[in-house]
């Protein structure tokens, strides 16, 4: 622990500025991933427990995209749709018959699904980890120096995109038909269904929603993170933590616990370099015992 | 009357480990014995699970706290050299007890997933203190260099019988302890809170308590589980604490049944010969595991020995002679259909 | 993804040179089934799986070449060498488990051991009950063969080690140091035994033969962390003169590539002992310019006849390079089979009575062979060095070799300082 | 025995239960009837200690049970059966009643001996047959009728001895015949017992034949209260609830 360091830090515009531009984009990369796991959660009741391998697969995607193509954008749009699409086809063929089942079967489903994910990788990539996409061409120049502080501009491309991204779904989940049939569906289920809305359609499409967030986390990610199997579960963990944090099913919580989590770990690098997964989960354990149902959740969850 | 059923429990216990010890001696294959010696330690330890899961209705997966707790004060009190191995087996349990008496009081206030997950999250506190605290745990390296393992009471446990027939001893003696738990009045208590935990609290059970003691009891024979671990690679690793030790015993609950007492146990098993089997032709483990998980919650829908029960309780039923549900078992379609 | 599969089966390997060979020897294909009654066994427990299976499947393939040749040689007076390859998954109990399997229901005659770390102390545990003869390949951990607490009689290592390696980076360093004026220091290394091993032992001997290293902080990312933005923050605070990191692999890249967004390695001499290695090397998108790395396995290194040789002879079979786990295996059961030659047998104990002390002409040699220190029974006199980085073929330039006298003083000290002699 | 003292209790806002006093005598049978939302529900979920009172005192035997936790409040003597019936689908109907009377004995927490019908039996048989319940004894419980289910959930109420038990619409959901044997139960079930007695329904004609004395809820305040004769006559009553009967008996 080094508390004086933290509070040097704290004092130092340039520490400041490195430091919350660094959370702010291990936080918003983060928000990505989770939001998707928290809005499946929402309408389906169900943990994708297998949402992290979905970002692993993104990578994979993105990177497969990439040595065909050479685009980044088109990697990463590749990632997202083929993700989404794969959402899919786990719902529908396989998630979508054990909503009834019990909290048991669901996580067993999904585990197998990172089970078998992380070896077909293997098998379809090699054993061996991949490099990191690289970053486009428009972003090769020197960093920004900002306050003392060295702030490289693909994060500011990161941070802006994520941003973009939370806002859009903050626009779908409000402005649109579809976005407050989601949220309706949150509240009350029986009653979506009691309108004539096809509630199958409605989860495949959330799933789909869900697995691209995941798969567009992965290939963004995987622009500067090297890639290989079993990336996905310390992923999942963090997500998992996200979503319990901001409050299950909550995208606005996800966004803001994600956010917390990226500060934490960023100025908890500084303050309690050995223990900032620990606090992750001290965070969690805090904030499911103290407010069961998260920093932004509806009470009674 | 009372002890009658207890006192055949252990008459089929001591049965067991004769059997079990004739086996010994008429299969020379050390690796059936290992087969056998993982199957109870693995065994014991889904068996424990089984306890929250299939009787309460409680989905834990931080079980591998209390078998990393037992595993680790066990292994630390005989690197010291001067514990026996009975008063190390003790202490470790009560440690793992004590502990779960802790982390259970948080975890029971929370509800299904929630609970799921805080049980998974306190043991990644756990994982992550044994990983850092280095001096004490090793640790990611664990607990090397191995330790003495002083005879007692004429066992001399690094003798290959000697541990075999322990760890078979020690297994059956707990399986009938927990069957007795289960049996208990205070078993009953657990299966109904898990069929109807509100109705549960109108007849004046105190449910949070019940799910806390039993909490306690699994965690402490998961850390019997743990020291049999512990014997078995001289040391203790911090991946007995990692997640995925958690995700082991629930495979095993499925793939044995959690319907059935004895299920789980079946489950470690089969788990182990699919170990076993699976990595000697190829290394894509995980894809065939995955498939077999799939297969049961797709194809089959429940556990082998849930199967067997129902196919011979449906033949029993049509025969008129027995009535619908053993109170052992449950029964697994009125549990869906609830 | 290259590497063939077919090891993996529970009594593969006689094939192909060998099963010509037991043909020819024999006249027809079946007898190598029978043949292998009388096999020379040797269990592998070993990582095939999961994020660092490559490093294992390198492993398996430098024995199988060794053992190829061995048995298209007609083996020892027609004895084969039959290779059992299990994987353990990375756990030490499974290790554990398997090696028990190995001696008790297989027979193997020698448990070749390539695991990591913490599986290598489970192995070295069973060995030491069950006394069968034990090669331990791939883990660097001194005390696993410095502790006398912990030793056996019949368990051998062929790999680096921790303390050797220390000695050579900080003997390095300090030449750079006062090359190019570096005082301040700063450590990038995983959060787990190797990481914290290599960097105390590195700083330790640095500040041994340059007094005026100073170290201005530690960076201790987890295993396996995918991001690295808040250590390079921090290291760019503390403005270090020179980072020194034992990440490797697929972290290593990660924090290579997020370190150039930031520009850390204009202003920063960087120091990774793991970076020169065929698939790091070839993973790193853009490598900046003059980055240091120890040598782990090179063909460029010791850039002599033979080891150029070994390269080509892997690649053409494997199509792929060699890792370091490859050539310490290589050198493991280069010894075994020249001991086994030598003793005529499998026995455990005339196997260790060959093996100690032994030196053999190697292409790993730091001065073409290597030798078997009868006293720790741990290889020495590997070839040991650092150089400077190039993004092509040979990936390492202005190779400065390390002492290997040097290198015991500073051993020796240490092995006092541990309360090991 | 019971009293309620200006109980009140709001929902966020939405006043369920609005500072109620009543007065239930020992030994009584009363009714508690009101329209849709008229917080009868939530008035025997305030006396059994479901929910915590905002305000008021809920007096038991002199005791104020307000806030006490649900299964110390069963501990006191109130049992009570639900609107659907709460059972134990898994368990048959004599270990269920089992159960029941080993919590009543507070022997649940015994994990010595085995869990036995043996030497409950009696206690257990003697509950089956004062609900009907006999035939039933080894079918497992979610397999019973709606009706028997019914029954179940009140067997489990009975097999605590209750000084007070609260019913709340034994009869929901079922047939005109059914109703009336049901009701003829629980009116055997009273007479035997010695307990007292509150149930809410929305049969009038049930209501009005066994009551000894209804309370009227409406919005959550006691719109009247007296027997059945009175109540009938109350211009309030008539005007408020059976002013529209139709409805509110279908529902």
């Amino acid at each position: 622990m080094d508390l004086a360091a933290l509070g040097d830090c704290l004092g130092t515009s340039s520490c400041l500025i490195f430091q919350t531009v660094g959370g702010l984009k291990i936080g918003l990369l983060m928000f990505l991933v989770a939001s998707g796991l928290t809005l499946i959660f929402g309408v389906l009741g169900v943990i994708n427990f297998a949402h992290g391998s979905f970002y692993m697969l993104g990578a994979y995607l993105a990177w497969q995209t990439m040595a065909l193509t050479d685009n980044f954008y088109l990697a990463v749009l590749a990632a997202a749709l083929g993700v989404g699409l794969f959402g899919v086809l786990f719902e529908r063929g396989f998630m979508s018959r054990v909503y009834r089942g019990d909290v048991l079967v669901q996580i067993l489903l999904c585990y197998a699904f990172i089970l078998i994910l992380d070896d077909l990788v293997i098998i379809v990539w090699g054993e061996e980890f991949l490099s990191s996409l690289g970053i486009p061409d428009a972003f090769h120049r020197p960093p920004l120096f900002v306050g003392g502080a060295i702030v490289p501009v693909f994060h500011l491309f990161i941070i802006g995109f994520s941003t973009l991204v939370a806002v859009a779904l903050w626009l779908f989940m409000t402005r649109t038909k579809w976005g407050k049939i989601t949220r309706a569906a949150e509240q009350n289920p029986l009653m979506v269904s009691a309108l004539g809305i096809n509630t199958s359609l409605l989860f495949a499409g959330i799933f789909a929603l869900g697995s691209l967030l995941a798969g567009l986390g992965g290939a963004l990610a995987a622009s500067e993170r090297s890639i290989s199997s079993g990336m996905g579960f310390s992923v999942v963990l963090e997500s998992f933590i996200v979503t319990v944090i901001g409050g299950m099913g909550s995208i606005g919580g996800a966004f803001v616990a994600a956010l917390l989590i990226g500060m934490t770990r960023s100025f908890g690098a500084i303050g309690f370099p050995l223990f900032t997964d620990g606090l992750m989960f001290v965070l969690m354990c805090l904030v499911l015992v103290l407010r069961p149902q998260g920093l932004m959740g509806r009470s009674g969850g | 009357m009372k002890h009658e059923t207890f006192l055949k429990d252990v008459a089929i216990g001591i049965g067991v480990v004769l059997l079990l010890a004739l086996l010994f001696q008429v299969i020379t294959d050390p690796g059936i014995h290992d087969l056998i010696i993982k199957t109870c330690i693995f065994g014991l330890f889904a068996l424990s699970l089984n306890l929250l899961v299939g009787y309460l209705g409680l989905v834990a997966f931080g079980h591998a706290t209390g078998f990393a707790t037992g595993a680790y004060v066990f292994g630390l009190l005989m690197q010291t050299g001067t514990w026996t191995i009975p008063a190390a087996m003790g202490v470790a349990v009560v440690a793992a007890a004590a502990l779960a008496a802790v982390i259970g009081a948080f975890c029971i206030r929370a509800r299904e997933i929630y609970f799921a997950f805080l049980t998974l999250a306190f043991q990644m506190i756990l994982y992550s203190a044994i990983i850092s605290f280095v001096s004490l745990t090793g640790g990611d390296q664990g607990l090397m260099g191995g330790y003495p393992k002083p005879p007692f009471l004429g066992i001399d446990l690094s003798r290959p019988f000697d541990y075999y027939l322990f760890v078979c001893g020690v297994t059956v003696i707990c399986v009938i302890l927990l069957r007795q738990v289960i049996q208990s009045p205070f078993g009953y208590a657990l299966r109904m809170i898990r069929d109807n935990h509100e109705r549960s609290y109108f007849l004046g059970i105190q449910v949070k308590l019940y799910q806390w003691i039993a909490f306690v009891i699994a965690s402490a024979l998961a850390a019997v589980s743990g020291v049999m671990m512990s014997l078995f690679v001289t040391g203790a690793f911090p991946n007995f604490a990692y997640w995925s030790m958690s995700a082991e015993p629930l495979f095993m609950i499925l793939l044995g049944g959690m319907q059935t007492f004895l299920g789980p146990l079946l489950g470690a098993f089969i788990l182990q010969l699919l170990n076993d089997l699976v990595t000697e032709h190829t290394r894509y483990y995980g894809l065939v595991l995955g498939l077999v998980i799939l297969f049961f919650i797709l194809g089959l829908r429940r556990g082998l020995l849930d199967v067997v029960w129902d196919k011979v309780s449906d033949r029993r039923r049509k025969a008129g002679t027995v009535r619908p549900a053993s109170p052992v078992t449950g029964d697994a379609e009125a549990r869906e259909r609830s | 993804m290259t590497s063939s599969h077919d090891g993996i089966s529970r009594r593969s390997v006689l094939k192909g040179a060998s099963a010509a060979a037991a043909a020819a020897t024999f006249g027809f294909p079946a007898i190598v089934r029978a043949q292998s009654a009388t096999s020379i066994k040797l269990g592998i427990p070993t990582i095939l799986s999961g994020r660092v299976a490559q490093l294992g499947i390198s492993s398996t393939n430098a024995v199988k070449m060794a053992v190829d040749e061995f048995n298209a040689a007609g083996g020892l007076d027609g004895r084969m060498i039959e290779l059992l390859i299990r994987d353990t998954k990375a756990k030490p109990e499974e290790a554990a488990r398997v090696v028990r399997d190995f001696i008790n229901s297989e027979g193997v005659d020698v448990v070749f051991n390539c695991e990591a770390s913490s599986a290598s102390f489970a192995v070295q545990e069973v060995v030491r009950e069950a006394g069968t003869f034990c090669t331990h390949c791939c883990s660097e951990t001194s005390s696993l063969s410095a502790d006398p607490a912990i030793h056996s009689e019949n368990s051998f290592r062929f790999a680096r080690q921790g303390i050797h390696d220390a000695v050579a980076s900080a003997t390095y360093a300090a030449e750079m140091g006062k090359k190019k004026g570096i005082k301040k220091w700063m450590a990038v290394s995983p959060d787990y035994a190797y990481g914290r091993d290599s960097v105390e032992q590195f700083f330790n001997v640095l500040q041994q033969v340059d007094p005026e290293a100073e170290i201005v902080g530690y960076g201790w990312p987890k295993l396996f962390e995918p991001d690295y933005t808040q250590i390079i923050t921090q290291v760019l605070q503390k403005q270090p003169d020179a980072v020194y990191s034992a990440l490797w692999g697929g972290d290593l890249v990660s924090f290579i590539d997020q370190g150039a967004l930031y520009g850390l390695f204009s202003g920063i001499e960087f120091f990774g002992i793991n970076l020169a290695d065929y698939t790091t090397m070839s993973a790193v998108r853009e490598l900046p310019e003059g980055l240091h790395s120890g040598t782990r396995y090179i063909a460029a290194f010791p850039d002599t006849e033979a080891n150029h040789a070994f390269d080509a002879a892997y690649h053409e079979r494997w199509g792929d390079h060699p890792t370091n786990w490859a050539w310490q295996s290589a050198a493991g059961i280069d010894f075994l089979i020249a001991a086994i030659k030598e003793t005529g047998s499998t026995d455990s104990g005339a196997l260790a009575e060959a093996m100690r002390g032994m030196k053999r002409p190697s292409p790993f040699g730091a001065d073409g062979t290597l030798t078997m220190r009868a006293e720790d029974q741990t290889v020495v006199n590997y070839a040991l060095g650092w150089g400077t980085t190039v993004p092509k073929e040979p990936f390492l330039i202005d190779i400065a070799s390390t002492d290997w006298s040097t290198v015991y003083e500073f051993e020796t000290a240490w092995k006092k300082s541990q309360g090991y002699i | 025995m019971l009293k309620l003292e200006n109980v009140h209790k709001a929902f966020g806002g939405v006043i369920a239960v609005d500072h109620v006093t009543l007065d239930f005598a020992p030994g009584s049978l009363s009714a508690i009837i009101g329209p849709n939302g008229a917080g009868k529900t939530t008035l025997f979920n305030l006396i059994s200690g479901r929910i915590k009172p905002d305000g008021g005192r809920v007096v038991l035997d002199g005791e104020d049970i307000a806030g006490v936790h649900a299964t110390e409040i069963v501990r006191r003597g109130i049992g009570r059966a639900f609107q659907v019936a709460s059972i134990f689908p898994t368990l048959t109907v004599s270990e269920a009643l089992t159960g029941a009377v080993l919590s009543h004995r507070r022997r649940t927490l015994t994990l010595a001996g085995r869990f036995h019908r043996s030497g409950l039996d009696e206690r257990v048989s003697e509950i089956m047959t004062l609900t009907g319940l006999e035939a039933q004894a080894d079918t497992l419980s979610a397999n019973l009728s709606h009706g028997d289910q019914k029954l179940l959930d009140i067997a489990l109420a009975i097999a605590l001895e209750p000084k007070l038990l609260l019913l709340d619409e034994p009869t929901a959901g079922m047939g005109p015949d059914e109703r009336w044997l049901m009701i003829e139960r629980v009116q055997a079930l009273w007479r035997t017992g010695g307990m007292t007695l509150i149930f809410i329904e929305h049969d009038m004609d049930i209501v009005f034949k066994i009551a000894q004395t209804i309370r009227v809820l409406k919005y959550g305040a006691v719109l009247a209260e007296g027997p059945p004769a009175a109540i009938r006559e109350n211009p309030e009553v008539i005007e408020a609830y059976l002013g529209a009967p139709a409805e509110e008996t279908a529902s």
